[in-house]
């Protein structure tokens, strides 16, 4: 549910989190996206950072500028501003990633923890077993059929958690237990409802199945997608998987290489939330592709 | 510039207050864990408290000096010596082209700073020159130093033979056991009545696994409210489980029933509740307990950890030296 | 309901004005090619001017009523018996169960209509039953008549006994000359001052190769302005090329050298360019020519255009009916 | 170039057609499709149909209804209100169409052409080297490799003319001399410095490139998407081909044959002129 007032809460005394609801939704994150957004144009002195996420935001903060209550009177006035979010419509890129998926380096990642650490099923067989779906091929269709929201950008640099845009393409998936202690960098993988792309050699605990040789981001700063900012996500972009077989794989990774790799982006939308629900209400999200 | 004989066991290049600004792209702050030590190691070598300067821990690195410079250790004691002479703690010293610093393990304490007068002069990523090894970005090429490599030195004019009032150092116990504040929440609400009675009322013992990270603790089982067990599905079966959410530095994160303390290099979201959270005055004690060492959690209002924090800004002023 | 003994060379059910309003989804409108004649058809057997009719090409088809009904036949004369027996054109006449109706060739113009009373109930796609063959919609399974196929009626009016008013009548010239009026653009600035003048002065023929979808003319070469010779390369290198553009229907569509009269079926947009339009008006006259027939073209203004549109419209009412 | 005011042609005594400008700048189509919408938008009497094209707009009307003179003039009335090109915005659904690249139908067609017709090199072959591309597979890669824009429906039922988003995608090609005899349905096909899909099977000029197993258009209507309109794409749509195998192919269209064929289409946003000029 999304709260009508927000929850304040200390986190030590330089955080407060503040709860806006407790789903994970889009029009919950979007919620959160849409006040972060008034609390950094409102540049109010002492606050000093944001981290939103799928239904929280972080705020922290400088003691010695403001105090707890006074975050709590001037954000809370601002969530109380924003009346309904359905005629919002903001700039949003799309960009596309390729995907080889059941990849042999996340089936080598796979075989590496069974051996060391724990037996477990295969994670593509796992996510087609729990989600009822037919085989490997119509995971494949099913994961790259929609788009992903950009929900919420951390936990590591370059990190985002996407939520898929069409009901007919979320997966879920138990995590990890224990978890990885490494994970094939850009391997995509699934969690809870959520979808991730691992921006570099991590630990992790989502069920792995796929990999992109597309970097998320890249400390040098060397492609072109990455001459603004280390990190290529932004909130409010979305993501979309197209498959592609090994020899693609091969050529982008080598394009990657140079440095040559140009990152395919639209970046001329709008994201109007009235149309999206108008369009979800055609969907039948019993469907699959 | 300074040649790096031997590394140390993990000697890192931080500034303080770190890499500020990068948060919500997944970039933690970094810099000094004890930052009461390191701020004024700079401060008695005439820097401003948040030039760069160098975090050892555990053991200290052997550095030689091609060019005079005016240094400070602080922090744990590493037995410091100067071509083998001890060098004193708290403390500003010349240093002569050519002479060797070394520092050993630690006797005291677990982490020392050493500050050179004109800071370490690294270029800053992300406006911080703080090593964040995990991701590879600034300190010298992203990680520990290594042996081999030279430390590049900023210009300053200083003066040595200050030394740190005694009543505005850290105090590092002989007892190995800390009293390290709390502040309640963010989800407080999560674990029970008997729960927040057995955070403050056993000792709590660091693992060997702890580092920049996280620092686990080991103790009895935690026990949850409603909240924590009905719940909906997409926050995840066990009741330490929520929808992923940033997690505050220094905070209690409990994931299953391991709490961890996240510290100045933890990500910056996840999935697992919050229910206390150090403040940022207690951090120069979690920067100096060593494996095995007992907390002991005092629950402290957020007023209370300002004023906390507020006293240790006022000690790291050039008004401390002498 | 009727059943096709014999289809004839390419009857079609079409209704008027055909497909409307569907350019996005990339329909032509279909429909009669002779309104003129079709609309009077559906008016002498009590249907609205709407209502579906067959369009009867060069030859017409043999059908043999499934029930009693009132038809009219209008447009070119082909000759129609009812089992065996001459029947007049542009009169409604009563057909009992059982009768056959025989169009064979056309004897003066090209397409012969005939109308039924209740009109013919095939399911309309996209809001009409107009045939478009191409596209395989409209009519009956989407194509021209087969043999064997059935033809379903609409509830019977029975108004027999009425006839068209000579006057109210397109009359198809017997010397096999049109004059057929077009009004200048959208691409006439593409021709030069003699091309231009060429093309109104010049006799062009019906190629044997004209449909429904084009009807293609032969004449003497074009000339074309400076703006078709020097002009942007993607418009392409041919002067009659342009950028791909939507074509109006009657749009004179020059092909290189070969001029194209875009008519019902056509195809909706494409790169060349369209120096003339014929009117609506001066479609009976295209419906009702014959290959190797001769056209000459005069120009008139939108106005005029739309004027000579009202006239015929205004003859496809009742009070151009009376009684036999 | 764009006319400082647009060129309103008569055609006939029933349609005008809007020129705005002589060259085929992506620009001039945006303000086709934005007089289009104004026009929808303003709900005049008497317009019956629009058909909009590179840098045109048809519009059919009834004079009947509508007199001439007052069209000529609600139209420069609302294309001067269109403002500047970047002000534009137009909604815009992305379709998610699978691909078989070098599929085995449009090579059949291919060589069919080559044995009645005259020899002629692999269209895909072809079109890459003269794009300068070093393979077929780099072909395939470009052609994917962006959103293509939907100038018009057009021609032919359901035919969608194409041209990529992306101007480093842009491929252009000669037409075939003499046209092919006969095109597949479905073909993907790329002549001038358009894509389009051929919806029936007819003659053709434009290279063929691949196949998709989804149709354009469906008269019977039974797939869910063509329940409230015949054919898939309208003009202002994007187009995302996405590469798929054999394999694929064969599996979509069984579910095509189905009925059962879930289409990807996402219609929750508005493509913003400014944004992509920018």
């Amino acid at each position: 549910m999304i709260y009508d007032e927000p929850r304040f809460l200390p986190g030590g005394d330089k955080f407060i989190e503040m709860e806006l609801g407790d789903e994970m939704s889009f029009d919950c994150n979007f919620l959160v996206h849409s006040v972060a957004a008034l609390i950094r144009q409102a540049k109010i002195k002492g606050i000093v950072e944001l981290v939103p996420e799928l239904s929280t935001i972080m705020i922290s903060y400088d003691g010695d500028q403001i105090s707890f209550a006074d975050v709590v009177r001037e954000v809370g006035a601002l969530r109380r501003s924003i009346g309904s979010l359905e005629d919002q419509e903001l700039d949003s890129r799309l960009i596309y990633f390729p995907v080889l998926y059941v990849d042999p380096w996340t089936r080598a990642c796979y075989d590496d923890y069974c051996a060391k650490i724990a037996k477990k099923e295969w994670d593509p067989e796992l996510l087609v077993r729990v989600n009822n779906l037919a085989n490997l091929q119509q995971l494949i269709r099913v994961h790259s059929g929609c788009e992903y929201w950009v929900a919420a950008l951390g936990f590591w640099p370059g990190l985002a958690s996407h939520m898929p845009l069409d009901p007919r393409c979320v997966l879920t998936a138990p995590k990890y237990n224990p978890p990885r202690t490494w994970t094939p960098k850009q391997a995509i993988g699934v969690g809870g409802g959520l979808c991730a792309i691992y921006p570099d050699q991590t630990p992790g605990g989502y069920q792995i199945f796929a990999r992109t040789p597309a970097p998320i981001w890249e400390p040098t700063q060397t492609l072109p997608a990455f001459k603004q900012s280390l990190a290529l996500f932004r909130p409010g972009d979305r993501v979309r998987f197209v498959p592609v077989d090994r020899e693609e794989y091969d050529y982008v990774e080598r394009k990657v290489t140079e440095g040559t790799y140009q990152h395919v982006v639209s970046d001329f939308q709008k994201f109007s939330i009235k149309r999206y629900h108008a369009w979800l209400a055609t969907i039948d999200p019993k469907e699959r592709f | 510039m300074i040649s790096v004989i031997k590394p140390g066991l993990e000697t890192s290049v931080q500034d303080w207050p770190g890499r500020i600004g990068y948060w919500e792209q997944g970039f933690p702050p970094s810099g000094p864990f004890d930052s009461w030590s390191f701020r004024l190691a700079n401060v008695l070598v005439g820097n401003q408290p948040g030039e760069a300067g160098l975090e050892c821990q555990f053991m200290g690195p052997t550095l030689r000096f091609e060019r005079a410079a005016i240094i400070a250790v602080t922090g744990a004691e590493m037995n410091p010596t100067l071509d083998g002479a001890p060098l004193e703690l708290w403390a500003s010293h010349v240093v002569k082209a050519g002479q060797i610093l070394a520092l050993g393990p630690a006797r005291k304490g677990a982490r020392s700073y050493i500050a050179v007068a004109g800071g370490i002069d690294v270029p800053p990523v992300l406006g911080s020159r703080s090593t964040f090894h995990m991701a590879g970005i600034g300190g010298i090429e992203g990680h520990a130093i290594k042996a081999g490599q030279t430390l590049p030195v900023g210009e300053s004019k200083s003066v040595p033979g200050r030394r740190v009032k005694p009543a505005a150092r850290p105090t590092i116990g002989e007892s190995r056991v800390w009293q390290i504040e709390a502040v309640r929440g963010p989800n407080d609400d999560w674990v029970d009545e008997a729960a927040h009675q057995r955070f403050v009322s056993v000792d709590w013992k660091l693992q060997a696994r702890s580092n920049r990270t996280g620092y686990r603790l080991d103790g009895p089982e935690w026990t949850f409210t409603p909240r924590a067990t009905n719940k909906r599905p997409e926050h995840g079966e066990h009741p330490s489980n929520v929808l992923d959410h940033g997690y505050p530095v220094g905070t209690v994160n409990l994931c299953g029933q391991t709490p961890i303390i996240l510290v100045v290099d933890a990500p910056s979201t996840g999935g697992f509740i919050n229910p206390y959270t150090v403040p940022s005055a207690a951090f120069w004690k979690l920067a100096q307990a060593k494996p095995n060492d007992i907390f002991k959690f005092n629950l402290v209002t957020v007023d209370q950890a300002h004023e906390l924090r507020r006293a240790i800004d006022r000690l790291c002023t050039p008004a401390s030296l002498e | 309901m009727i059943e096709v003994l014999k289809p004839g060379l390419e009857t079609t059910v079409q209704d008027y004005p055909g497909r409307k309003g569907c350019f996005g989804y990339g329909f032509a409108p279909s429909g009669p090619i002779d309104h003129w004649s079709f609309r009077l058809a559906n008016l002498l057997v009590g249907n609205p001017v709407s209502a579906a009719g067959l369009e009867c090409q060069f030859i017409g088809p043999t059908l043999r009523f499934g029930r009693d009904a009132v038809i009219a036949l209008t447009g070119a004369d082909m000759g129609a018996t009812l089992d065996g027996t001459a029947l007049p054109l542009w009169q409604s006449l009563t057909v009992y169960t059982g009768q056959t109706l025989v169009l064979g060739a056309a004897r003066l113009g090209a397409r012969g209509y005939i109308a039924i009373d209740g009109g013919i109930d095939t399911e309309p796609f996209l809001g009409s039953r107009a045939t478009y063959s191409m596209a395989g919609v409209g009519g009956l399974d989407g194509g021209a008549l087969k043999a064997g196929q059935h033809l379903p009626l609409g509830a019977p009016r029975r108004i027999a006994g009425r006839r068209v008013r000579a006057a109210a009548r397109p009359s198809i010239a017997t010397d096999r000359q049109w004059t057929i009026e077009v009004v200048p653009g959208p691409n006439d600035d593409w021709i030069d001052e003699t091309g231009q003048r060429r093309f109104l002065e010049s006799e062009w023929k019906l190629s044997a190769r004209s449909n429904r979808v084009g009807f293609r003319l032969e004449g003497p070469e074009w000339s074309f302005a400076d703006k078709a010779i020097h002009k942007a390369p993607e418009h392409g290198s041919n002067p009659s090329n342009t950028i791909d553009h939507g074509y109006p229907i009657g749009a004179i569509n020059l092909c290189g050298q070969t001029p194209i009269i875009l008519v019902n079926d056509t195809l909706t947009l494409g790169g060349f360019i369209n120096p003339y339009t014929v009117i609506s008006a001066a479609f009976w006259k295209l419906g009702q020519s014959r290959p190797n027939e001769i056209y000459r073209f005069k120009a008139v203004t939108v106005r005029e255009a739309q004027a000579l549109r009202r006239e015929i419209d205004a003859l496809c009412g009742e009070a151009s009916l009376e009684p036999t | 170039m764009i006319f400082a005011e647009p060129i309103i042609a008569p055609g006939g005594d029933r349609f005008v057609v809007v020129y705005f400008g002589d060259d085929a700048a992506i620009e001039l189509n945006f303000l086709a499709l934005g007089l289009k919408a104004a026009l929808a938008e303003a709900g005049l009497k008497g317009v019956v149909d629009t058909n909009p094209c590179y840098n045109s707009l048809v519009i059919e009307y009834d004079p009947d209804a509508l007199d001439y003179d007052d069209l000529l003039r609600e139209l420069r009335a609302l294309a001067a209100a269109l403002g500047p090109v970047d002000t534009l915005e137009l909604s815009s659904r992305l379709a998610y169409l699978p691909a078989m690249y070098l599929d085995p139908w449009t090579k059949e067609a291919i060589e069919d052409y080559c044995k009645r017709v005259k020899p002629r090199e692999f269209d895909p072959a072809f079109v890459a080297r003269l794009n300068g591309l070093s393979d077929v597979k780099q072909l395939v890669r470009v052609h994917s490799g962006t959103e293509h824009w939907v100038i018009s429906v057009c021609s032919l039922p359901g035919l969608p003319l194409l041209r990529p988003l992306d101007p480093r995608c842009l491929l252009t090609s000669p037409k075939y001399d003499p046209p092919r005899l006969w095109t597949p349905p479905n073909a993907i096909c790329t002549g001038g410095m358009s894509t389009s899909i051929h919806t029936l099977r007819v003659p053709g000029g434009y290279n063929l490139i691949g196949r998709t197993p989804v149709p354009m258009w469906q008269a019977t209507q039974a797939l869910p998407i063509f329940k409230d309109s015949v054919v898939l794409l309208r003009a202002a749509d994007r187009v995302k081909f996405v590469p798929i195998d054999l394999e694929e192919y064969h599996d979509i269209e069984a579910r095509v044959n189905e009925g059962t064929y879930a289409f990807n289409v996402t219609n929750y946003q508005r493509f913003s002129v400014g944004a992509y000029r920018a």
